[in-house]
């Protein structure tokens, strides 16, 4: 069945979802994630926002966090507050996994999503962290969407928004921070994950078609690709989910 | 804070006496939804210059003042707004071209910043941010927050936790208060005294209100106080807070208004489109700020086709089906 | 924190299965209104001894539970009752005998250190209690909070504001968070799940429940989800924080309940009677907790007549004209 | 007109109440005073209450702060955090006047109402604070209601639960709190004020046909009886208010 590289990211992403996660989410395609998720493989996950709305019924996709299709038949609609507290506070934060984007990410997992160049005259000036760091920061475990492009990749993030592994294995601890990090990170040519010693990103799952070599030729800094496997493509079901329910006006996809 | 009866008035002399050259100012809302525009507008059409802008992710609305020329330094989480320009397209414009100050926080920090300020006091404590540079890079320097007493002497600060190892933590970061002179707010219902009553999320707006000096609440309705009043629980904001009330139906349009409208995809696209070029966002302006008396005129521009479109469904609060491509 | 979709239980199985001997609990509401009584009754009746509660102005509820023999230690802001114990009696008693052992804070510190536990940060800051006893004399000692891993090291720590001057303020008392083991409430209307919608007054309610581990709520009627989820906005506590629906009509009774009942002052009056005298408490307890089988039991005892006088006027909540001498 | 002291005392204290106002208040004969100061001197006054209700309609008088009667028809219901907050933010908190009671306190108006005797093992032991340390600590001025009994005007209070001037002038600026601190010791014998220099207590007005030497016998330690002046007795209209507004049922007064 033929597919897009961006709907198979969206689903390697919702693979990740466990049922009964709580799974906070940004726009765009780690809405159609969680949501996939949902009509998937984890049909008692809990979506939220960082506007504070929870459980929402998202009978049409949001084209924002603060849309108002996240309020209609939520379970409750605070606000901001309400929202990071559920990541900051561990009895609920435990359970929260977090889907992410940034602009650039390093090999331990940080990520820039404010500028590049000089900070105070930057060459790109990006929308900045938003939650992003907020969630970094509190949650065990989170999803990372990247376009897989040299620029990317680089060795040294150009700002450090949100906190992956930091400078390494114990770098998060050192500086304070809560234990997790990033699980994963899904671009549109394959999936990486974090060695458990070092920390460092490695290959894990390339996608159908897509060589090694060329994720490797499309990032600044080099990781190892000696564990990685083929990925499973998306089965009829899973594009029907993402096709029929998730997104069908493809405003997402 | 203010308890006088009635506090209604025209959105032009609300904005005129609360609003000032070199204010600093909140506005409620969060992207897409619930910004005050109208109240953005006028200020706009004022020519109210050097505002000093506290935002989480406001986003139509920020870029639209930034836009406007309004805006000499900005305190900001998140300048992005939706689908529409993932980062707002005058303000990465001007923060490349230098011509905004602009320092980093992330979306709690400046929620918290702003409950510090309606709690009354200093500072308020996160784990969130440790190890970054939006600890590591001051947008404001030493200096220039020495020099100016509406700054605190520090970005953040950065403390091991005073309880040891007390829920599990080793060090917290401390964000300082935020007291705006004015924060305005764009509500579905308030009466004349001025307690509101928002519907859907309140995203910050309750803080930033108590956290003000000034509070101007623009609201889709005025109500009769005695019909909010039999529900108080659900009355966010007590009239305490608020100076001025001024009625402006659609006052969130482009934006949108939980149960009353949905935000306007085509004007949103349209703005983000003549955002992209100094020409025509000039233009753009020119009809749609300028060019018109008040929030009426922009709304007679649009049309009420337009406003048809994006008319609230009773059962979910928002146009059902609405083409958003 | 917990998303099944059903978590109905009987009264009986919930405190069973939270409420353990040594657990660190509080109970919601304030003096005389929607206390949890009839999960107090159900904790007296268990037998369940050694509780730590945490109390800010939890009158009613906390003085049985002192009376009932359930507690070893209590922090508290206040233990009173409104004019039917200006100090509540077994708690006043329990103290000068030293059979509690207690630590005084303040209504708002309390209040933080359960928004600082439902937040997720080891403290918050106040301007409250600086030159005081409060400060001063702790109830805990030293040795004893260093021999307890679930108490901080400190009461409360005095700090210099670190932003210097910002916000007009020199110094500020740290208070630590709280995070009871487990959290009870009654609300009005709770679904399956335990989504809740709370009438009038919140108290810390909300705090207090997400700050718990395990959160009981008992209701004056479970309702369906759909129903509660057309208004989101008065949803005060989403089911994820929830572990334990009951359905408890009148559970906060003797406590009031707004828009459906209010408290009964002959009952709180006989209460502080017999709370005078050991004799006449233990008969007390004998009759209307240890001589009955649940909640219904002490319903029937007090009789349709003394409920039907509390029953709440639909205009204004409460039972208008009520005979409250 | 006859009259009870009780009455001349809310009289008193609600005399002090400006037109403006936001008045704390909390049960009992405090919420006499606010009710009566609406309906006489200071109708635009805002009464508000620590369990969060504010502006109540109070047709019927509250027997407690979390009375029902108090959620009536507020302006809005929040909880205890919205209602502390309101008087330790600045903006607001400038502008409210509480009104406390006690079981003891000193010359400079420190306050105990937590216990007598060893605070371990007290002889006596009260409420405690509640949010009465909050009150003192937030606002510019407040009100202290005291039976006027030696013991509970004593020169050192046992526990001092709510600041007055601690040691003296410039007493609550070193601990570091707020300037203001109380300006009225209504008793039923006799209306107190505090020296500006000194922050002592002094006798500000005796009731009708109490004299000051009376005062002073109730009173553990000394303060100038120099500036007192006799207090106005009540009027019709403020014994009206009273007795037909306010509480028409005796359930406090």
């Amino acid at each position: 069945m033929e597919y897009t590289l961006r709907e198979l990211m969206a689903i390697v992403a919702a693979r990740e979802i466990k049922n009964g996660d709580i799974v906070f989410c940004g726009t765009g395609i780690s809405m159609v994630a969680a949501m996939a998720a949902k009509h998937m493989n984890a049909p008692e996950s809990v979506i939220f926002f960082e506007t504070g709305a929870i459980d929402s019924a998202l009978e049409e996709i949001p084209m924002a966090v603060a849309d108002p299709r996240v309020m209609y038949s939520a379970a409750s609609c605070g606000g901001l507050l309400d929202a990071f507290a559920t990541m900051q506070n561990r009895i609920t934060g435990d359970r929260v996994i977090g889907i992410l984007g940034a602009a650039q990410i390093d090999k331990y997992g940080n990520m820039n999503s404010t500028s590049i160049g000089d900070y105070y005259r930057p060459k790109t000036r990006f929308s900045g962290s938003g939650g992003a760091c907020d969630v970094a920061s509190f949650v065990p475990r989170y999803i990372i969407f990247m376009q897989h492009e040299k620029r990317k990749f680089p060795v040294k993030v150009d700002y450090l928004t949100s906190p992956g592994y930091l400078g390494g294995n114990g770098g998060r601890e050192r500086a304070g921070l809560l234990s997790g990090g990033p699980s994963a990170v899904v671009t549109n040519l394959a999936m990486m994950r974090f060695d458990e010693k070092t920390k460092e990103m490695y290959l894990a799952n390339y996608y159908p078609g897509i060589s090694p070599q060329k994720i490797l030729d499309n990032m600044e800094f080099s990781v190892d690709i000696s564990k990685a496997t083929e990925a499973a493509p998306p089965t009829a079901s899973e594009l029907r989910v993402l096709r029929e329910v998730v997104d069908p006006q493809r405003i997402i996809l | 804070m203010d308890v006088r009866a009635d506090k209604v008035m025209s959105l032009a002399e609300a904005i005129k006496t609360y609003v000032k050259e070199g204010s600093h100012i909140s506005i409620g809302g969060f992207t897409i939804n619930r910004n005050p525009m109208a109240a953005v507008y006028e200020i706009i059409r004022q020519g109210i210059k050097n505002l000093h802008v506290y935002a989480h992710s406001n986003g139509t609305g920020v870029d639209e003042l930034v836009g406007g020329g309004c805006v000499a330094k900005i305190e900001i989480a998140y300048g992005g707004n939706g689908r529409a320009a993932p980062t707002c397209i005058r303000f990465k414009q001007a923060i490349q071209k230098g011509t905004v100050v602009h320092e980093d926080y992330s979306n709690y920090q400046m929620s918290l910043r702003f409950h510090a300020g309606a709690m009354g006091v200093p500072f308020l404590p996160t784990r969130s941010s440790l190890g970054t540079d939006i600890v590591n890079k001051w947008g404001f320097s030493r200096q220039m927050r020495k020099d100016d007493s509406k700054l605190p002497d520090d970005k953040l600060i950065v403390m091991d936790n005073p309880f040891g190892d007390w829920a599990n933590c080793a060090k917290v970061v401390l964000v300082p208060a935020i007291n705006p002179d004015v924060t305005i707010l764009h509500v579905q219902k308030a009466d004349r005294q001025g307690t509101c009553r928002i519907q859907g999320l309140q995203f910050c707006d309750v803080d930033q209100a108590k956290a003000a000096r000034n509070v101007i609440v623009t609201c889709e309705e005025i109500v009769d106080g005695a019909e909010l009043r039999k529900d108080p629980e659900y009355n966010q904001i007590p009239f305490i807070h608020v100076s001025a009330v001024v009625h402006v139906p659609y006052g969130a349009y482009p934006s949108s208004c939980h149960h009353y409208y949905d935000y306007d995809p085509t004007q949103l696209s349209d703005f983000a489109k003549a955002a992209k070029d100094d020409g025509a966002f000039k233009a753009y302006l020119d009809k749609f700020v300028y060019g018109v008396r008040d929030h009426q005129g922009l709304l007679d521009l649009v049309g009420a086709e337009r406003l048809a479109k994006i008319k609230a469904d009773p059962r979910t609060g928002y146009a059902t089906g609405l083409d958003r491509k």
